[in-house]
């Protein structure tokens, strides 16, 4: 498993974290259509290149932290 | 037959005992392996293989040979040429059947010529209701040991490491980096194989011997080496994490350390290639360097008469160890001369060699030395690549990540002394790079030139484990399997216990040939962990499960509770009686440890706006002292919990949540204060083990709590749904709530964790006249069904969002916004889902199982049973299910299917709730 | 077109002894400029779809494009659990249609797939994994498939291993067990589409690499490779773990995650394992194979990556989880671990269809259970693009109810039931 | 001979939970991952969550002592006392044990005396604070109340060949 470093930590195995999700953003509740909605719920860019993430340093500062990981390589930027 | 005292042997002459092999006794010396004290006492046959049953010794006398996995006791596929042999151990051949000797299997050699590559795939095709049957008997033939029917003895521990170096393999060029990193100041973890330190120059001449006594004792002497003997690397992972499985160490059966070093230096040396050519897997031919390993380590002379084919200087000094112990050394084919095998000849074993001149030298031995494998697996499965280099015959490893180093023999060839000099080159660059010192070009040790020999001109069998011969592997080309991906698919060659360590080049040049493309095009299959074979056991490690308790654990088990597991916790099911403990709350009064709830203390000015957040419902007006039911969604409208959150002063509230949902809740309020709403002044401490929860439940609860605290607990004073702080039994600091998830009048009382079991004793002793009982989790189900409380996450699914699970009341579309209110909104404007409703089976007396299905015209599924008990209350079946909106009505009859296929009438009730819906019960 | 010859224990016999060799399996041809159906992606679902194109409908000028070699993917590292005994109605139908086409897939194919109905049991540790469990059993029967509830007793008559005492920390309490679940060699079952496939005129390219899909006015109108370009009206998406990398290249969007998963094979030992034995709460399932091996897997990792490396943690929770079931099992070696990748949606089950795109057509979202349904989707994919109609058996599965709030429900038994 | 192993329950030592005030007198004294000791034992727990260790007993002064000390930022003092579990380990084999049981490096160079670090210990979440006593190696541990036992259990079993033993507060 690999290793993250989060910014309060240092490098911890990945097990201490939990993976939430791919960083996006709320749509505004008074204005979303069902599609821009269920988009939010859904669809997930997937790439296999960087992407911003959300983890939750479960087991260690308990931080809510982004991450920017390559899903290619598992690379971490730091 | 065991030689005179040699030198360098590893046994110990002055111990010696019997083990037992294939039911007889044999001796042995401390220090033997199993394969080695049995070839000193002339045993030649270790096993069968595996396609053909044919007779298999001794190929390369370490822990890679293929022909001598067996059975030691319960443990099944050990390695007899690496085991060393213990007084009184029972060895068995395996997978043979009547015998080792005569093997009934062996009669498939007779259709050998059919049993080509995929030939599974090519027969037993038709008839199809055959095919079972020929199942069974193709199992029969597969290979291996025997798995115990009782767990086997021993523990098996696991530890993390952190040194700075990690040193795989400790040969020369291993020993010496080792050396330099420690020399350097650092800590260094020095893991090697064999049994003891040395590699290559344990079996090695004079010279050897001696360079080897300068290089232990300097080890032995300098500070910061930890030495790990009869360990091995299986993997480096990663985060860098090199997995290290230590086989014998003391006082458990195995450990595996787990060490994340700063740098990892492999060292492994080489492995010597197996030569393919007819009868190359008979007993009696041997690598050069399993030769020199059985002369020099175990005074054991391996045949009468050899045949030598060299192509380097291993080979050449197995001429010299053969010669010194006596074997009569036939024929030396000088392979860089061009000097080959074209077959060996034997039944049983080898009786003869056929020369490339045209000659057959009689003799019992052959021993071959074309070539070496470097182990780069380790390296690729670490990230890294492998290139191949035709002048020297070999793969070696390519682009390594900067935290890897490798040293010695893997990289290229030299002297004893170039290959400590090049160890000590890359320990001082590992020290260097552990040290966070930008990494250096390390001079490398340049690979010497060696003759591309893979295959003879005659058909042998490349992959010894799998049975797989050189015409398998042309053939799978022929038949359209040309990439070597498909080739290893199609024939199996590298799948078995080697997985190419062997095999794997041989299979490469053989495929090579076959395409017409180069090795380098051909390509290698993918490396992957764990480099050896790793036990389930010591993986498993002291099998860490942990368990959450309550303060009142202890209390539970001497009183005979039933355990129930939930999750992380183990709760009382109940005490031998749910029915009697449902009428004891019903009628009297009873307790119940509610320990595993969520309890999350919230502070903070803008907590309130937090709830109308994450809540369905309203929240703004909660007064101090009050409590309120509130159900969370997700952002699809999905239940997600429910619970009560009391207001216990102005910034200050106490959320609880499901107990399976304690964690998950915790998570998602942290999540969104972080996240979505940090500039909200909000603080969140888990609360849940503080407290030990008792629920008192039942008519008489006013009068049992009441004597015990000091709370006026008087309706007037605290009405339903109020909180109220303060002592009891006691106990100051107790938080106290009157809800009713029983229906009962019934407060919860949430008291300081330590004297969680004062409390609970207190309550039974001053309510022993009341008849107050314990009750578990059983009674508590039963009890809520009566009174239609639902269950998230078993009245609800996955699916299920907040109007399906009849908590229309709860939502309110008109707040500006909370979790899951768009997938609400839309919810409310259709009516294709299910809902949930009360059920009663027309017949009270029978109690459909939870799950089954309610449905329409035979067999259409318009719905299910959630819940569902026999009533000690009502004394009829009552149940909650979810139905088709458009049967929710009620009054109306549904169908359910009952597991033995009776379809039984159940009525939808007008409530969830079955017992008292009026609520006069729990706000009396 | 030549007709490939027939494998049969005769034929082997009669080529042993002549020394004959058999003829390809399949061919490599020049790719033409255009094809009447490009299939992207050669795992079971491409090759399926290929052959049912071909055989049951005519349609024979197909391409199919495997970027490596053919099953290369998921299929080729597939634990290989065959089963039907789903949760919803719509799943066990789609399912047992396709179980009986693997019952007669050796004879279809003239290959052995080597399908061993020796039944699968899945454990409960907990009234409510038993109770989801009833849930199955009870929509299985409806649907007319084979699935029953066991007792501990019952569990350990089946596989005597198994410790049904209540010492484990997650004691047993029952079980579910589905006769006709098994297990089948996953590489003969692509290697037998590949080889029908290929007799009936579909070109098969490995090494071929979809990198660009060429969209005008909403249409599809052909796919750019490694190799070069070709035309095509139909273009059909079968590449599950990078399904999302291929529809983003025709522009469009789907609700997929990738998550790798692992597996891993012990050294042989001899036959004592006959069931699939599957446990939801431990997250572990075993098999032993025809080789004796025994083949391990769990639920996808933690976290979502194109990376099949594989890890430590994933060969420690199994063994901890094996040992719990069965702790005899403590000496028996692993040898080696894997990963594949998986196309997760968030309702555990497949997209099929149509696109936005017309003729770009999707057979994606297979997550970790997508070798069993290979057969079926393949013979309703063929049926889509062949006759322009969705067939009933995969309506429910089209990629509009995302949009639409249309979820289905296999959440509660697919989640690591492969 | 070296120092004996010793587990000591300490469970009923008062323990104050501080949230908030990242910037304050607090951080300053004892910042995210260390300790400092002051008569009671100040831990840098969390990035904004501090952890006061004190006598038995004393949790009202303890919450008086810090609420003086506000500084007008948003912060909540909570007793904890009765969330968790809290054991001392003390001898030299004490980073042996918890070698096998955690994956963070509890050599001198990583982990001095003063260190607090939070991880996984046997699967659990744990925190750990180095605080040595005259000189020998001990670790103060603190667990989720509901798992005090199971990690008791995991120690004693993890240290049973250092001989380790278990003693009263
Ligand atoms: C470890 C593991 C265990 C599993 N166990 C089971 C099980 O027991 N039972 C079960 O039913 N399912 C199981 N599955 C799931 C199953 O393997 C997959 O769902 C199934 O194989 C998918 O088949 P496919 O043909 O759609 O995709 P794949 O077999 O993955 O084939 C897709 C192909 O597309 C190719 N490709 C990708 N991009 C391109 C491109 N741009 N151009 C050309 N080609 C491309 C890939 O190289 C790949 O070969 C498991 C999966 C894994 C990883
Ligand atoms: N003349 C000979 O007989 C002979 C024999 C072998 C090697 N050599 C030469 O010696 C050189 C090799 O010397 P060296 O010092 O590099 O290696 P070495 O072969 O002397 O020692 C390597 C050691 O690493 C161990 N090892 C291998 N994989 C391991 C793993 N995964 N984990 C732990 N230990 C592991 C082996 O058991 C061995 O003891 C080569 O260049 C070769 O030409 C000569
Ligand atoms: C059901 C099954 C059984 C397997 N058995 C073996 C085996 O006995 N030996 C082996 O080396 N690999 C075995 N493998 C794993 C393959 O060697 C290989 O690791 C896997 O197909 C993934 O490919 P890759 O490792 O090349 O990426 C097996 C794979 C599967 C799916
Ligand atoms: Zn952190």
């Amino acid at each position: 498993m690999m290793l993250l470093t989060c910014p309060h930590c240092g490098a911890r195995d990945a097990g201490e974290f939990d993976y939430v999700g791919e960083r996006r953003d709320r749509p505004d509740v008074s204005r979303a259509t069902e599609q821009e909605w269920r988009g939010y719920l859904y669809l997930r860019g997937n790439r296999a290149d960087w992407t911003a993430e959300l983890w939750h340093h479960r087991a260690g500062c308990e931080r809510f932290l982004t991450v920017v990981r390559h899903l290619g390589t598992d690379e971490v930027r730091g | 037959m065991r030689l005179p005292p040699q030198p360098g042997e590893a046994i110990d002459r002055t111990t010696a005992f019997t083990f037992t092999w294939d039911g007889r006794s044999y001796p042995a010396y401390a220090g033997d392996t199993i394969a080695s004290a049995l070839a000193a006492a002339g045993v030649r046959v270790f096993s069968r293989s595996l396609k053909y049953h044919r007779p298999r010794g001794l190929l390369t006398a370490d822990f890679h040979d293929p022909g001598c996995l067996v059975q030691v006791g319960d443990e099944p596929n050990v390695r007899a040429a690496h085991r060393r042999v213990e007084p009184g151990m029972t060895v068995r051949p395996q997978a043979v059947w009547p015998s080792l000797r005569w093997d009934v299997k062996s009669a498939n050699q007779l259709v050998g010529k059919a049993l080509t590559a995929g030939f599974y795939y090519k027969t037993f095709i038709k008839p199809r209701p055959l095919w079972p049957a020929y199942e069974r008997v193709l199992r029969r033939f597969s290979p291996g040991g025997e798995v115990p029917a009782e767990p086997p003895d021993g523990r098996y521990d696991q530890r993390y490491a952190h040194p700075d170096v990690l040193v795989a393999g400790g040969g020369p060029a291993g020993l010496a980096a080792a050396l330099a990193a420690a020399e350097a100041g650092l800590q260094v973890l020095l893991v090697d194989e064999q049994h003891e330190l040395g590699g290559h120059l344990l079996w090695g001449d004079d010279g050897d011997r001696a360079a080897l006594r300068d290089l232990r004792g300097a080890v032995a002497a300098a500070d910061g080496i930890e030495v790990l003997t009869d360990a091995v690397v299986t993997g480096r992972y990663d985060g860098g994490r090199v997995v290290v499985l230590q086989r014998s160490a003391p006082g458990v059966v195995e450990r595996l350390v787990k060490a994340r070093p700063r740098v990892l230096v492999a060292a492994p040396g080489l492995i010597e290639r197996p030569y393919v050519v007819a009868g190359n897997d008979l007993p009696g031919v041997l690598l050069s360097t399993a030769a020199r390993r059985l002369v020099n380590r175990y005074a054991v002379r391996p045949g009468q008469r050899a045949v030598v084919l060299t192509a380097n200087n291993s080979g050449d000094a197995a001429v010299g160890d053969l010669t010194r112990a006596g074997v009569d050394v036939r024929r030396v084919l000088d392979a860089r001369r061009g000097d080959d095998v074209v077959r060996v000849r034997g039944r049983r074993g080898v009786r003869a060699v056929e020369c490339s001149d045209g000659s057959t030298v009689a003799c019992d031995l052959l021993v071959t030395a074309v070539g070496w494998t470097a182990p780069t697996s380790l390296l690729t499965m670490a990230g890294g690549r492998s290139r191949y280099l035709a002048s020297a015959a070999r793969f070696v490893p390519a682009d390594l990540p900067d935290d890897v180093l490798a040293a010695g023999g893997i990289v290229g060839d030299g002297s004893t002394a170039d290959l400590v000099a090049h160890g000590r080159a890359v320990g001082h660059e590992a020290a260097r790079r552990a040290r966070g010192l930008p990494p250096a070009h390390v001079a490398d040790l340049e690979p010497g030139p060696h003759p591309e020999l893979f295959h003879g001109r005659s058909n042998g069998i490349v992959d010894l484990a799998e049975d797989v011969s050189a015409d398998d592997l042309r053939a799978a080309v022929a038949e359209g399997y040309d990439s070597i991906e498909l080739v290893k698919r199609y024939t199996t060659a590298t799948m078995g216990p080697t997985q190419g360590k062997l095999e794997a080049v041989n299979t490469i040049a053989v495929v090579a040939a076959a395409t017409g493309r180069s090795i380098e095009e051909t390509g290698t299959t993918t490396g992957r962990p764990p480099y050896v074979p790793v036990s389930l056991g010591v993986l498993a490690g002291r099998r860490y499960q942990p368990v959450r308790r309550s303060p009142m654990h202890t209390w539970h088990v001497e009183h005979g509770a039933t355990p129930l597991v939930a999750g992380a916790w183990i709760r009382p099911d109940h005490y031998g009686d749910p029915a009697g403990e449902v009428c004891a709350v019903r009628q009297g009064v009873g307790i119940i440890d509610v320990t595993p709830l969520g309890k999350l203390a919230l502070h903070g000015p803008d907590v309130a706006d937090l709830l109308e957040l994450l809540y369905v419902n309203r929240w703004r007006k909660l007064a101090v002292g009050s409590v309120r039911y509130g159900v969370m969604c997700t952002e699809d409208g999905v239940v997600l919990d429910d619970g009560v959150t009391g207001r216990l002063g102005e910034d200050r509230y106490l959320m609880t949540t499901t107990s399976s949902g304690a964690t998950t809740v915790e998570h998602w309020v942290e999540r969104w204060l972080q996240t979505e709403r940090p500039h909200w002044q909000v603080h969140l401490v888990p609360m849940t083990d503080a407290y030990a929860s008792i629920n008192v439940a039942g008519p008489r609860s006013r009068e049992l709590v009441g004597r015990l605290t000091d709370i006026d607990l008087a309706p007037e004073a605290f009405p339903y749904m109020r909180v109220r702080l303060g002592r009891v039994a006691g106990v100051a600091d107790c938080v106290v709530w009157r809800i009713g998830f029983t229906g009962e009048l019934s407060f919860e009382l949430h008291v300081p964790a330590a004297f969680g079991q004062r409390v609970w004793e207190a309550l039974l002793e001053v309510g022993a006249d009341l008849g107050v009982r314990p009750f578990g989790v059983e009674a508590q189900r039963i009890l809520r069904l009566e009174k239609g409380h639902l269950i998230v996450g078993q009245d609800t699914d996955g699916l299920t969002q907040a109007y399906g699970a009849g908590l229309d009341w709860a939502v309110k579309l008109d707040k500006d916004d909370f979790v899951g209110k768009p997938e609400l909104a839309w919810q409310r404007a259709r009516d294709d889902y299910l809902v949930l409703v009360g059920l009663q089976p027309v017949d009270p007396a029978v109690v459909p199982p939870e799950s089954c299905q309610i449905i329409e015209d035979g067999q259409r599924i318009v719905g299910r049973v959630t819940s569902s008990r026999m009533s000690p209350t009502l004394d009829r079946a009552v149940c909650l299910g979810l139905v088709a909106a458009r049967l929710s009505e009620p009054g109306t009859t549904v169908t359910v299917l009952l597991p033995d296929g009776r379809r039984v009438p159940v009525l939808v009730m007008p409530q969830l709730a079955h017992v008292d819906p009026e609520g006069v019960r729990l706000r009396g | 077109m030549t007709r490939p010859a027939r494998y049969s224990a005769y034929g082997l016999a009669r080529r042993g002894l002549t020394g004959a060799a058999w003829p390809p399996a399949w061919r490599a041809h020049e790719l033409r400029p255009s094809y009447d159906v490009v299939i992207v992606g050669g795992g079971v679902h491409g090759l399926a779809t290929a052959h049912y194109l071909a055989a049951k409908h005519g349609i024979t000028n197909v391409a199919l494009l495997e970027r490596g070699y053919l099953g290369g993917g998921g299929s080729g590292r597939n634990t290989a659990i065959i089963r039907s005994n789903y949760l919803t109605p719509e799943g066990v139908r789609f399912y047992d249609r396709s179980l009986t086409l693997y019952e007669s897939l050796a004879a279809d194919l003239n290959f052995n797939v080597m399908f061993s109905q020796r039944g699968h049991l899945t454990l409960a540790h907990s009234d409510s994994a038993l109770r989801t469990m009833r849930w199955r059993a009870e929509v299985n029967k409806l649907q007319g498939v084979d699935s029953e509830l066991l007792d501990p007793a019952e569990i350990a008559g089946l596989v005597p291993h198994v410790d049904v005492s209540d010492q484990p920390r997650y004691p047993i309490v029952g079980g579910l067990f589905h006769p006709p679940g098994g297990i089948v060699r996953h590489d003969a079952v692509v290697w037998g589409y590949a080889r029908a496939a290929d007799a009936n005129g579909v070109h098969l390219h490995q090494d071929t690499e979809v990198v660009g899909i060429d969209v005008v006015d909403g249409r599809v109108r052909g796919v750019r490779t490694n190799r070069g370009p070709i035309a095509a009206p139909v273009v059909v998406n079968c590449t599950a773990g990078w399904s999302s990398l291929v529809c983003e290249l025709a522009g469009v969007e789907v609700p997929i995650t990738t998550y790798p998963l692992q597996a891993a094979v012990t050294e042989p030992v001899r036959p004592f394992l006959d069931t699939v034995v599957v446990s939801g709460t431990l997250h572990v399932y075993v098999s032993q194979t025809d080789r004796g091996e025994l083949v391990f897997g769990a639920s996808v990792d933690p976290y979502p990556s194109y990376s099949t490396r594989g890890s430590l943690e994933f060969t420690e929770g199994v063994a901890t989880h094996v040992l719990e079931l069965m702790p005899a099992l403590a000496k028996l070696r692993v040898l080696r671990q894997w990963a594949g990748l998986c196309d997760m949606t968030p309702d555990f089950s497949p997209i099929m269809g149509r696109t936005p795109v017309d003729g770009f057509y999707v057979d994606i979202g297979w997550g970790t259970y997508g070798f069993k349904a290979g057969p079926v989707a393949g013979e309703t994919m063929a049926e889509l693009v062949a006759t322009g109609t969705t067939p009933e058996l995969i309506a429910a599965f089209d990629l509009a109810r995302f949009a639409e709030g249309r979820l289905v429900g296999e959440r509660g038994a697919a989640a690591v039931g492969h | 001979m070296a120092e004996p192993l010793r587990l000591t329950d300490c469970t009923a030592l008062t323990k104050v939970l501080v949230r908030g005030g990242a910037d304050g007198a607090l951080a300053a004294g004892a910042p995210y991952g260390r300790a400092r000791r002051d008569g009671s034992l100040l831990v840098g727990l969390l990035p904004d969550g501090w952890l006061v260790i004190a006598p038995p007993g004393s949790a009202t002064d303890v919450v008086d002592r810090v609420d003086a000390g506000r500084d007008g930022g948003f912060i909540t003092v909570v007793d904890v006392t009765h969330a968790y579990t809290l054991v001392r380990l003390t001898g030299a084999a004490a980073p042996s044990v918890l070698e096998k049981v955690c994956s963070i490096d509890v050599a001198e160079a990583a982990t001095p005396d003063g260190a607090v670090f939070r991880s996984l210990l046997a699967g659990i979440t744990a925190s750990v604070v180095r605080d040595d006593e005259g000189g020998t190696r001990s670790y103060l541990l603190l667990c989720d109340r509901s798992y005090g036992q199971y990690l008791v259990d995991v120690l004693l079993d993890a240290g049973a060949e250092y001989d380790i033993g278990v003693h009263p507060h």
